[in-house]
Parts: C-alpha cells; structure tokens; sequence
C-alpha cells in the first residue's frame, strides 16, 4: 500500500503524516462510506493531523478515471459516483416498495399456512370476506398461484404460494413455516392463557386485536 | 433510622456470610455454575475430576442452601442429580444393573461442559471480529437514480407470522364484554333465585338451581355456582330462605324460611 | 445524468458480450450503486446477455486489494466494504448497535456453529432453557431465521444464521467461523445423546421428498 512516494513537502508538524497512498486509502473509505459528498476541509478534520486530503483527491481522481466509479465535484465538495454511462444498469435499484396491506398479509398466511386453500376457506378463517384485489395483489406480486381445483361441487380454484414466496420470505419450504407454539416460544406472539386451562383472560379488554400480556411467569432463570 | 441501621447489619452480616458464595442467579443455570467451579480445578476440561466437581457442587449447593431457601430447582436437581453420580462413582459397579455406567455419565457430564465452554470462546471470538457499521462500512451514498419507478410491496416473515397468529389466536381474544358470557352476575343470580325459592319447601342443593346450560363449560359453572352462592347469601340476610351445610365441602342447601 | 450513447453500443453488441474490462467497470458500479450484497446471479440479470460477472468479479477483487475499499465475499453474494483499519476515521458513520446479553451472543454462536439448530438442542448446550426475547430478538436482527424442519418426532423448527449475519461479522461463509475446524475435530459440534437414554437421531434424515427442497443450508459447511 505505501507504494505510493510519501508527499514531498510535509507541512512542518509534530507528528509525521501517514504516506500519500495511506491518505488516498483514507479518502476513499471516507467518500465511499459517508451519506453525502465530503469537503475537503471535513476530509481534513477527519484525517489524521498533517494529511494532505486535496492531493490525495487528485490521486485517487486519476485512479477512478474510465472506471465504473468516479469522483465528481458536487459544489465545493467531493463523491463517489457511478459511471454515468452505467446508469442504465441501476434500473433495479428505483423500486419502490410499500409495505402489504394488512389484508394482504393476513390472506397470504393463510394461504403459506393452509395451502391449497379456496377462497371460501380463506374467508372462513378471516371471518371477513376476502376482495377480489387482495388475491389479484398476491398473484401480482408472484407470491400466490393457483393451484390444482378441488374435487369437490363447484370445483373450486385453490392458490398455493410460489417459489418467490419462500425465497422472499427466506423460507425452505412453506412446511417450515413455524406454528402457533413456536412463534410463542420464540416469543414472536405474546404468550397468553389457553382459556379453559386456568387463567381467565385478564378483563383489561384492550381492543379486540391486540395480543394481550400475561404477565409473564417469568422463569427463574430466564435471561434478558 | 435505627431500622434502617439493624437492617445495614443484618445486610452485612449475610454479605459477610456469603463472602466465599457466590449469588446463585449471576449464574445461568447448574450448567454455568459448574463449568465456573470447574474452572478452580485448573485442568484441561478432558482431565476433570468429576467426582470433585460433584462434591464441590453438593458443598455449594448445601452452603447456599442455608441461606437462601428460594433456591431454583433446576439447581436441586442437578443437585440431586451429581449426588446420584457421585455414588455411582464410589461404589464399585454392580453387575446386575443396568443402565449407564458412572463413568459414562461423569464423560458425558465432562462433554457437556467443555462443549459450553468451547461456546463461550467461540461467541467471545465472533464478538472481537471486525463488524459492519463498527469497523468497516457499507456504501454512504446509494444510488439514487430514478428512471424506472416501479412499486412492490413488501412484507416480512415476521409481518406474516404475526399476521397468522392474529387470526389464529382470534377466537382467545374475549374483549370485555364479551367475557362477560361466562360470568353470571350476582343479580342475575339473585332474581332467578327469587323466582324459584318459593318451591323450596324442602332442604334443596343450591347447585340444583345453576341456569340451564351454565352445569358443563367448567368456567361458566364456576361463575354461576359463585354468583348463585352469594345470592343465597342475601337472601339469607333478608331472612327468605335458611342456608345448612352439613360438614366442611359438604352440599351447601336451602330451604325456604316460613314467616 | 447524462444519457451517453452507451445504449447504442449496447445494441451493437447484441450477441456479443462486453469486453471483461467493461464487465468490471459494470459490476463494480452495480456494486457502488447498494449497501447489500449481490448475488452472482443478481448480477448477471442485470448486466448485458452474454456477461461472466464471476470472472469480472475475479478482476475486480484483485483491483481493490489493499485499497480504501475492498471487495468482500458475503455467502454467494459480494458488497463491497471499507478496508477494517481504517474504521478509526468513520466515527461518523458508526451505527450504535444495541448491545446484546450473554445469553444472545452465545445462543447467536450456538446457531451459527451449530445450525441447523433446534431450540431443545440450544437449551442442552446451553443448560438452561431460552428465554422468548433472545430468539425473537436475534431474528429482529435479521442475523438468524428459521431453517428447515428437523424430521424427527415433533418436527421442530429449526434456527439457521443468515447473509446478514455473515455481512455484519465479515465471514464469507458460515464455514470461516473462527476456530470452526478445531472445534469440529475436537468432536465439541457433535450431538451426543446422554448415556442411557439412547441413540438420539441427530441429522435430519432426508427422504422426506414432499419437503420443497432448495439452497439447503448444510452447503454452507462444506469443505471445498
């Protein structure tokens, strides 16, 4: 790394600046970590003492030069950017995403944890009707297809989850989706009385959806 | 003041007490405990004395024992546990038994800690290696072009589970009000009673007058044989009716009071 | 940005692929462009028919060696990072992590060692069962995710350490875990049944063809 000579003329200083490669390896750290263009004089105040960061720019300009990345000028200050001819390559990164609506997310539980489901089945479980959009979102998104029809009257459609859904989900096989008892364990559900073992539900009724504490018997040993 | 300072002696003369014992619940579990007292062997974990290791646990135990009664069980039962090896290790081996051989049990004991250790350093190693966004980083400035604006919706696993669980756990769900179906008021007691004392001319079980359908569900039956119970009472206090029991937890019975 | 002629040349080469120099050039700006990694096969949607970005990325490292910036190896994917000596001068950008308790770290070890893991095999290791918040927070962490079910009575979930996790310690795999040789030799990764008790099965016997089978875990241990 300390290929590069040292800066010839060191300002006179107490301590010995690290050598001109060492400041260009610091600069480039700097702007390709920091959110925002970098000046110099930040350079420098982050630098250590006697570091020369406006000739290591000029450095590591010239090593950027017809690379996939460059160093541009933005006002008074210095950023990494990529190559503006490779911008045609970024197309993947202008997504947008948006969190599932809580429809959605219900109606695609059921169907990972209960596939092949119909869509009556589906409402059975939520207890509301199921919109056509919802079922349309989900197979939009690749996550829900449908699957063989059931031999039953009326033959109805059923939807299963795709592949998409699992790699999405970082999932093996929808198999491993964990059940009740072990999202409890993992302590991903608040765990609560079973009723009719024991403890009433608290009345404290705090909405009608809300997973409701039990305070918790704390096992003697549990760790925090 | 002078409370506060007998109870500054009291403080310290169980600290004093306690000097050479360490507080049970800084350990995680027996595991912990004796991999710690393990430790004061010096030796490789392959070499340990079990046999040792046991009676320093049983000492520890004992002395810790004494002074606190509140402690765990998993540490009794290990406790239990070491003194039933312990005499497997001294006793020589009895042929016609069965099972593992103490020897057995005290490798796999020894197994069982030098596992936990080796853990220990593992996450001790995995803690001191360089970590993103403490010693290395990720790229400040994400690119931010924006040509093709296409949106997805997103979800996570936990989003979904969480989901699931919420319609699975829904029927668990009993906002007040609707807990209420399983309580029978007092009032409702009372005014069903009323309506039927005046049939009570002979010595009756009060459970003979739980509501229909309140007899089977055991959190409703409870409910009414509580609230019915305590309508008795005031009916009692009001001088209608006369209330026996025959013995402790015998049928509690009412009869009708004549003017 | 400037919309240079690069989509021309583009259709000029239809069916030839980029020279290797352009290559790099792309994967390095597709790289510059996230704070993820990338996958081999992320890549080669994105770059132009034809590419090897295995090849270029091959390029790419050795370009960045003992530079500011280093191109580093995440599971299958790449990212690149800022060299580790030099994280001294990025305090700036330092990400209070919030600290974990004993019991996260060594469970977090014990999955990452140990995994596929069960939790009764954790609470065995450990000697003392799990409290609900460790599990819940290392997966909030996005650093362990539920693996495949063990097909053993009861199928239990299983935990398994993810990309995160190896972005955030720098591993390359699961298989760069410090001391991981040492420990499996000395037999300490095994699954010992207690004496008396009998054979305990410990690998889940495949054979189970029904399980969606995918990038199965185990060949994050495998020696190359």
């Amino acid at each position: 790394m300390s290929d590069k000579p040292a800066a010839v003329e060191q300002e006179e200083s107490l301590f010995e600046a690290p050598p001109m490669g060492e400041q260009e390896r610091m600069v480039e750290a700097i702007l390709f970590a920091t959110a925002d263009p970098v000046t110099v004089a930040e350079l420098e105040g982050r630098m250590p003492h006697g570091c020369d960061p406006a000739e290591a720019l000029v450095y590591l300009r010239k090593r950027y030069e017809g690379r996939g990345v460059s160093l541009v000028k933005v006002g008074d200050a210095w950023a990494l950017r990529t190559a503006p001819d490779l911008g045609f390559l970024m197309q993947k990164e202008t997504v947008e995403t948006r969190k599932l609506s809580r429809a959605a997310v219900e109606t695609l539980a059921i169907v990972a944890y209960h596939q092949p489901v119909t869509r009556a089945e589906i409402e059975e479980i939520r207890g509301v009707s199921v919109s056509r959009g919802t079922i349309d979102q989900l197979i939009e998104l690749e996550w829900v297809r449908f699957g063989r029809r059931r031999m039953t009257p009326g033959r109805p459609v059923t939807f299963v989850v795709t592949q998409d859904f699992l790699d999405h989900f970082g999932l093996e096989g929808a198999r491993d989706l964990p059940g009740l008892k072990e999202l409890r364990s993992a302590g991903l559900l608040e765990s609560r009385p079973v009723p009719g073992l024991g403890a009433v539900p608290k009345e404290d009724g705090d909405g009608d959806d809300e997973v409701i504490d039990d305070g918790d018997q704390s096992e003697m040993f549990d760790e925090t | 003041m002078s409370d506060l300072e007998t109870f500054q002696s009291d403080v310290n003369d169980r600290l004093a007490a306690e000097a050479l014992i360490v507080d049970v619940d800084g350990f995680e579990g027996p595991l912990d405990l004796l991999l710690t007292l393990s430790r004061t062997q010096k030796v490789d974990l392959r070499q340990i004395s079990v046999l040792a290791l046991a009676r320093q646990y049983l000492a520890f135990i004992e002395q810790a024992r004494d002074l606190r009664l509140e402690l765990a069980a998993d540490y009794l039962v290990m406790a239990a546990w070491l003194a039933f090896l312990k005499s497997r290790l001294l006793l020589p081996p009895d042929p016609t038994e069965d099972g593992p051989s103490g020897e057995e049990l005290a490798a796999h004991l020894a197994f069982q800690l030098e596992r936990l250790s080796a853990m220990r350093e593992a996450a001790a190693k995995l803690m001191a290696r360089d970590q993103l966004a403490r010693d290395f980083f990720a790229r400040g400035i994400t690119e931010d072009v924006t040509r093709t604006r296409r949106v997805t919706y997103t979800a996570t696993l936990l989003d979904l589970m969480q989901g699931y669980a919420r319609i699975r756990t829904k029927d668990e769900f009993r906002p007040f009000v609707m807990d209420r179906e399983k309580v029978f008021t007092m009032e409702e007691a009372l005014s069903r009673l009323r309506g039927l004392i005046g049939f009570a001319g002979e010595w009756t079980d009060i459970l003979s007058y739980l509501p229909e359908g309140w007899e089977m569900d055991p959190v409703k039956r409870r409910s009414a044989t509580a609230s019915t119970f305590a309508a008795t009472l005031e009916l009692a206090k009001e001088g209608k009716i006369e209330l026996r029991q025959g013995d402790v937890f015998a049928p509690i019975q009412i009869r009708k009071k004549d003017r």
